[in-house]
């Protein structure tokens, strides 16, 4: 066990999977000698060579591209996506050929490849430095998608990434990156289930990545007031871990999601139907929604504004309570 | 003050057109000396050039019969390659066994070349699969149908083979419409930087769809190429000892580890784009006559007549097996099975997936409930 | 009033909008003498020129990109993206540019873009021709996404579309061009609001474009079987006119949504979560989701197994009527 | 047989080293007499050379005042131009009022010369709004953050210019870095197949933060274009004079209606790529102090020395009023408004949007609740 920031996890993850399969190899923008925008690769090319760790000319599509072709030539790259927002020149390659590739060679080349993507906002970026996509490779069928909250998760999910015969997108929560933790290079957990982090009776909150601590804060609050919150880190968004959801749900009766990527169309929305699906005669309020708006990730002075916090949570853990606020009105009336 | 000076400097900035196409084999079946290309063909005159001419047949044989097919509802569409036989057949049969091939739809010639199974040639426009073959068992993906997305795919195992240390190379198939894609130039760019042992091959077919090649390119499309770092060839697409002799050469330089090099190969859609085309829209015939003047089989056989190797009796038997092929080729397509209810949720993922498997579950369950399973239904 | 297929009332749109307002310029792969692969834009060049009707270099991104700086210039660009499947290199463009230069700029560049797209499967189509994104764009804000079941809407829509100041995505439901109706050229009705097709008590069923058709024919059979189906045609899929769908649920208090793309964050997981949220206590089930699966579509002679049909739709009915089926034991227990 | 055979004629195929850079004050301050690009700069002498100076002692002054704002807190990030200071000026005043800008994020002194107001040219950076200033106030767009989007939308402007028929001309900045991107390849292809009144301006200040050129290029950047059928010049990027008539040639060129035209001015990024970036990982100390030598300000400063229009004097007032114009940069940084909440949901649409219209009132009736909005909560 050694204490590391989520961003040492992520590395010390990356060296590890080097180490132990000659077939992985890391491609990005500036993930040599610079060590990547966030240091996640640092030294891992002065390590394991340039044929390992490549610093990719300016183009991701050119970057998924390549890695397909590595993958079909059985090699199993890891590539860096710089920011969120600079994933999309590479969204043709991502879900017309990574995705599609093992169904449509119907099984004979796989397509073993990791797409690391620093995400979500609180840092206090420009433009396209705060985006949350996730919801988009989610909705795509033949990518797994994860995400992590914590050091130990950040090391172990990323070996289990890149050696999942599947493509996975890897969401890094990047507000989180110096968020320090035990990290047990030996732990092993399954890659596509959520985890409990608080056991409570009352409501449910589900969060994943860089809301996953607001939602503990929320959690913690909501205990002082006397209302008992479980919290559920769910980790894997594709598959989602509905189980264990459920299972939740049955016991409190009232969910309360929260993600920064904007409401309509998110995951909170795939979650909050599928819930319903399967509980219907368990929930007592309909689930709610906490998240970033509809509207583009706004300028960083007004991140706060947009961004779902300790208090709009409460606020829902209220709402789904059946205790009067503000927004009772608007739903189930 | 503001002057204007006459451009001639830009002007002279502008290369030099290219050096006039490659060609070995003229329209009329004369065989042009070229002590740069000879030297890689030197291996292809009497039988040699006799079984070239059988395959640029059977090739065109097949691509009548699947578009006799699609006629009769067996196919869903086919992309003919009538015109572009010999680009296509002198490019694949200039390949090693383990050089990796990545194309477009319209290399059915290539794959044919590369051993693929006549019925798999067709699964992909019969609909019954998204693929026709496992790739690694004739080193050729499947038909890639992203214009572009492909050559990337090739810079990519290119680099691979150089990591694992052997001289494989990689060949990638393209159009001329594709040259616009930011993929293929994305391509050039990665090819370049990283040296791959990768070939670009572009068949400049004139057309995509229905655009002429000048709304892509002002220029010569092998004209493109040498501004990214990488050499360049324009050959006669028509002429099939041109087009093996310059795929040798791309071929050599990247087995040596000399890196990329383009391939323009100058030929013509002789059909539609596809079976669902119309070009009466848009082609001129007088465009079309004159192509039809430059025919990639019509030169071989004039020149093997003139040889003395092909007479009306073996050209009557090539013909003969090329029938042959056509109809093994034609049971072969209708033989093919239609996919399973269930087969529709198989090969997604190659590990489990816990969505996947419970709506494939329900999805069982329902079709046994209304008796579309076999041993269905309550 | 005159009798057109889909395809010919947009291409009576299209015309319209070219002659009544000269900063309409269309741009696309082969719009120009081949008018279009579909023959929507069938004469348009003819009949108002190669700068009005622009044939494009072959690359997505290029021609949105392109449209972009036309509407810098005040121009109204009307793009053909030529098959669903092509729209992803163009994914950046989109995303990251036509939906946020409005925002970006507070309001002082406006992107009056039409992006017309064919898209759905039901034509024996090969890979990348039956796909249906709508999802990926109903969850980019400042985009609106619209699409048409029937001539009329498919005219009067596409006219809509173009003089909104607003980016618009217009998907055409590429197997009903061949359907025919009545165009009426001075129709007029809201852009963003759903239409009840059909009035019942029982059930609501929520399609969109090529289901819409699907989905009278389920209600006509259920009606034949003594259910009384509400079916609501959407029309625009962002905004969501969620307060038909309401008004009808809190008559009908079941719900079945319909639509082809994959179901796993579709746009039936928002429309079931907004009203589970806005009709809780209204609801007799969990609003039913029958869609395509989540895999790739599968090649065309797999169609029929992957496409949501009068039978599955029934199936669902059922289902949120509460009588027992195959699939009851896996929802709500 | 396969015979490997020396590969001159592909090499010749590569086109020749462009002509050396266009020069016009060498590093010393001595002016070179060009006779194609002389007649562009008449007008550029004494104290119009003067003016040139203050403005790039200007806009350096204020790069360095951002750079001191930002490590004191007060901006998010901030991109530096030192060393970049020639071509920017420089190509910037080429421009007509009525010349329409798409670039990057790092030109700075572009928007400088274009009368965007001071602090208009931080409020990105400071993080108050996502965009400075009003586009066609300026003629200008506000900066462009991923990478290359933008050449594609000065390709559209410029067409639809020709189609107003004005002979206004558009430019865009890019990097080298950005010469990868799909976009803007594409961008010269459309650029191209529609004649489009556009300048392509590539800084190639050697970095895309740090990867060098040579990850991107593998031929001057330069060379690329001509294969698009675009005419190119390379210029000497640190030489504002060059740069200046360079541009002015190729304006000239687009305004007469003579299509676009691709310019690479040579550079080099003096400083990190941005205040973020930490150099030392991958900078050559001793690259940079070759570079040093070349200062864009420091030969006209010689020159101007030389010719007897700066004096110490002149250089003093210079330098003040750059010391001037950087603090009313700073007071006007420090003076933008902070956004308001509800702010976040303003010009989404340009049309009412009901979704969004309901989310933002639920958003107001919370913020009211629990007192965060003025005459709120119950
Ligand atoms: C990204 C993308 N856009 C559009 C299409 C539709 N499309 C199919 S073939 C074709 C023309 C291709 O022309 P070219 O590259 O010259 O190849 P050819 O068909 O002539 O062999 C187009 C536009 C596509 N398949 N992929
Ligand atoms: C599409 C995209 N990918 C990655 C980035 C992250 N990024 C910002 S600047 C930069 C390097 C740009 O280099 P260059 O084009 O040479 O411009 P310079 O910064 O040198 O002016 C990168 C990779 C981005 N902004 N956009
Ligand atoms: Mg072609
Ligand atoms: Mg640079």
């Amino acid at each position: 066990m050694t204490e590391l920031t989520l961003a040492k996890a992520v590395n010390s993850g990356l060296r590890r999977a080097l180490a132990d399969d000659d077939r992985v190899v890391l491609l990005g923008e500036d993930i040599g000698p610079l060590g990547g925008v966030f240091r996640v690769t640092d030294g891992l090319q002065r390590d394991f060579g340039t044929d390992r760790v490549m610093d990719m000319p300016l183009a991701e599509s050119g970057i998924i591209g390549m890695a397909v072709g590595l993958a079909y030539r059985g090699f199993r790259p890891v590539c860096e996506i710089q920011f969120d927002g600079f994933i999309y020149p590479a969204f043709d390659q991502i879900v017309a050929q990574v995705a599609k590739l093992h169904y449509r060679t119907r099984g004979a080349v796989r397509m073993p490849i990791t797409i690391r993507v620093p995400f979500g906002g609180g840092i206090g970026a420009v433009e396209h430095h705060s985006e949350s996509p996730e919801a988009y490779f989610a909705h795509t069928a033949g990518l797994r998608v994860v995400t992590c909250s914590t050091p130990q998760d950040a090391h172990t999910m990323i070996r289990q990434a890149i050696a999942c015969d599947d493509p996975v997108l890897f969401f890094e929560p990047k507000r989180r990156y110096w968020t320090k933790g035990e990290v047990d290079e030996d732990a092993d957990f399954p890659f596509d289930r959520a985890r409990v982090l608080l056991e409570g009776a009352d409501v449910t909150i589900v969060a994943y990545g860089p809301l996953v601590a607001t939602a503990i804060d929320a959690a913690i609050a909501a205990g002082d007031e006397g209302t008992s919150v479980e919290v559920i880190d769910l980790r894997s968004l594709s598959p989602l871990d509905l189980d264990t959801v459920e299972a939740s749900v049955r016991k409190t009766g009232r969910l309360v999601i929260t993600h920064e990527a904007a409401q309509f169309g998110g995951l909170g929305a795939e979650i909050a139907a599928s819930i319903t699906d399967r509980c219907f005669l368990y929930l007592e309020a309909a689930p709610a929604r906490v998240t970033g708006f509809d509207t583009p990730y706004p300028s960083a002075r007004a991140e706060e504004h947009f961004l779902p916090d300790l208090d709009r949570i409460l606020d829902a853990v209220d709402r789904v309570l059946g205790r009067q606020n503000a927004l009772t009105g608007w739903s189930a009336s | 003050m503001r002057t204007t000076v006459s451009d001639t400097r830009i002007e002279a900035e502008l290369p030099s057109p290219p050096d006039e196409l490659v060609q070995l084999l003229d329209p009329e079946g004369r065989r042009i000396e070229d002590p740069l290309y000879d030297p890689y063909v030197s291996d292809v005159s009497g039988e040699a050039l006799l079984r070239l001419y059988e395959d640029l047949v059977v090739v065109r044989r097949i691509d009548v019969e699947a578009t006799a097919l699609q006629r009769q509802g067996q196919l869903g569409l086919w992309p003919p390659l009538l015109g572009q036989e010999a680009a296509q057949v002198g490019s694949a049969l200039a390949l090693r066994a383990d050089d990796f091939i990545f194309s477009s739809y319209r290399e059915n010639a290539v794959a044919y070349c590369r051993g693929v199974e006549l019925p798999q040639l067709v699964e992909v426009w019969r609909g019954t699969a998204q693929s026709g073959w496992n790739p690694y068992a004739v080193n050729m993906a499947t038909p890639q149908i992203v214009i572009g997305a492909q050559t990337l795919h090739a810079v990519g195992y290119a680099v691979g083979c150089r990591h694992d240390g052997v001289d494989t190379a990689t060949i990638t198939y393209f159009g001329d419409g594709a040259t616009t894609q930011g993929d293929v130039n994305e391509a050039m760019v990665f090819a370049a930087s990283f040296g791959a042992p990768v070939v670009f091959f572009c068949q400049n077919n004139q057309w995509a769809i229905s655009e002429p090649v000048g709304l892509q390119a002002q220029r010569p499309i092998a004209e493109r190429a040498p501004g990214f770092g990488i050499p360049s060839i324009r050959v006669d697409g028509n002429d099939v000892l041109a087009v093996l002799a310059a795929t040798r050469r791309a071929l050599d330089r990247a087995h040596r580890g000399d890196g990329p090099t383009f391939i323009e190969a100058v030929t013509y859609r002789m059909g539609p784009h596809t079976t669902s085309d119309d070009p009466s829209r848009y082609v001129d015939p007088l465009q079309r006559e004159e192509w039809a003047a430059k025919d990639p089989i019509a030169r071989v056989e004039a020149h093997l007549r003139d040889a003395g190797v092909l007479t009306d009796e073996t050209a009557a038997s090539v013909a003969a097996t090329a029938d042959e092929v056509a109809a093994a080729f034609r049971a072969g397509c209708l033989a093919l099975p239609n996919p399973a209810p269930l087969s529709v949720f198989d090969h997604v993922y190659a590990e489990p997936h816990t969505g996947l498997a419970r709506q494939r579950s329900q999805q069982e369950a329902y079709l046994r409930s209304v008796g579309e399973l076999e041993g269905g239904a309550e």
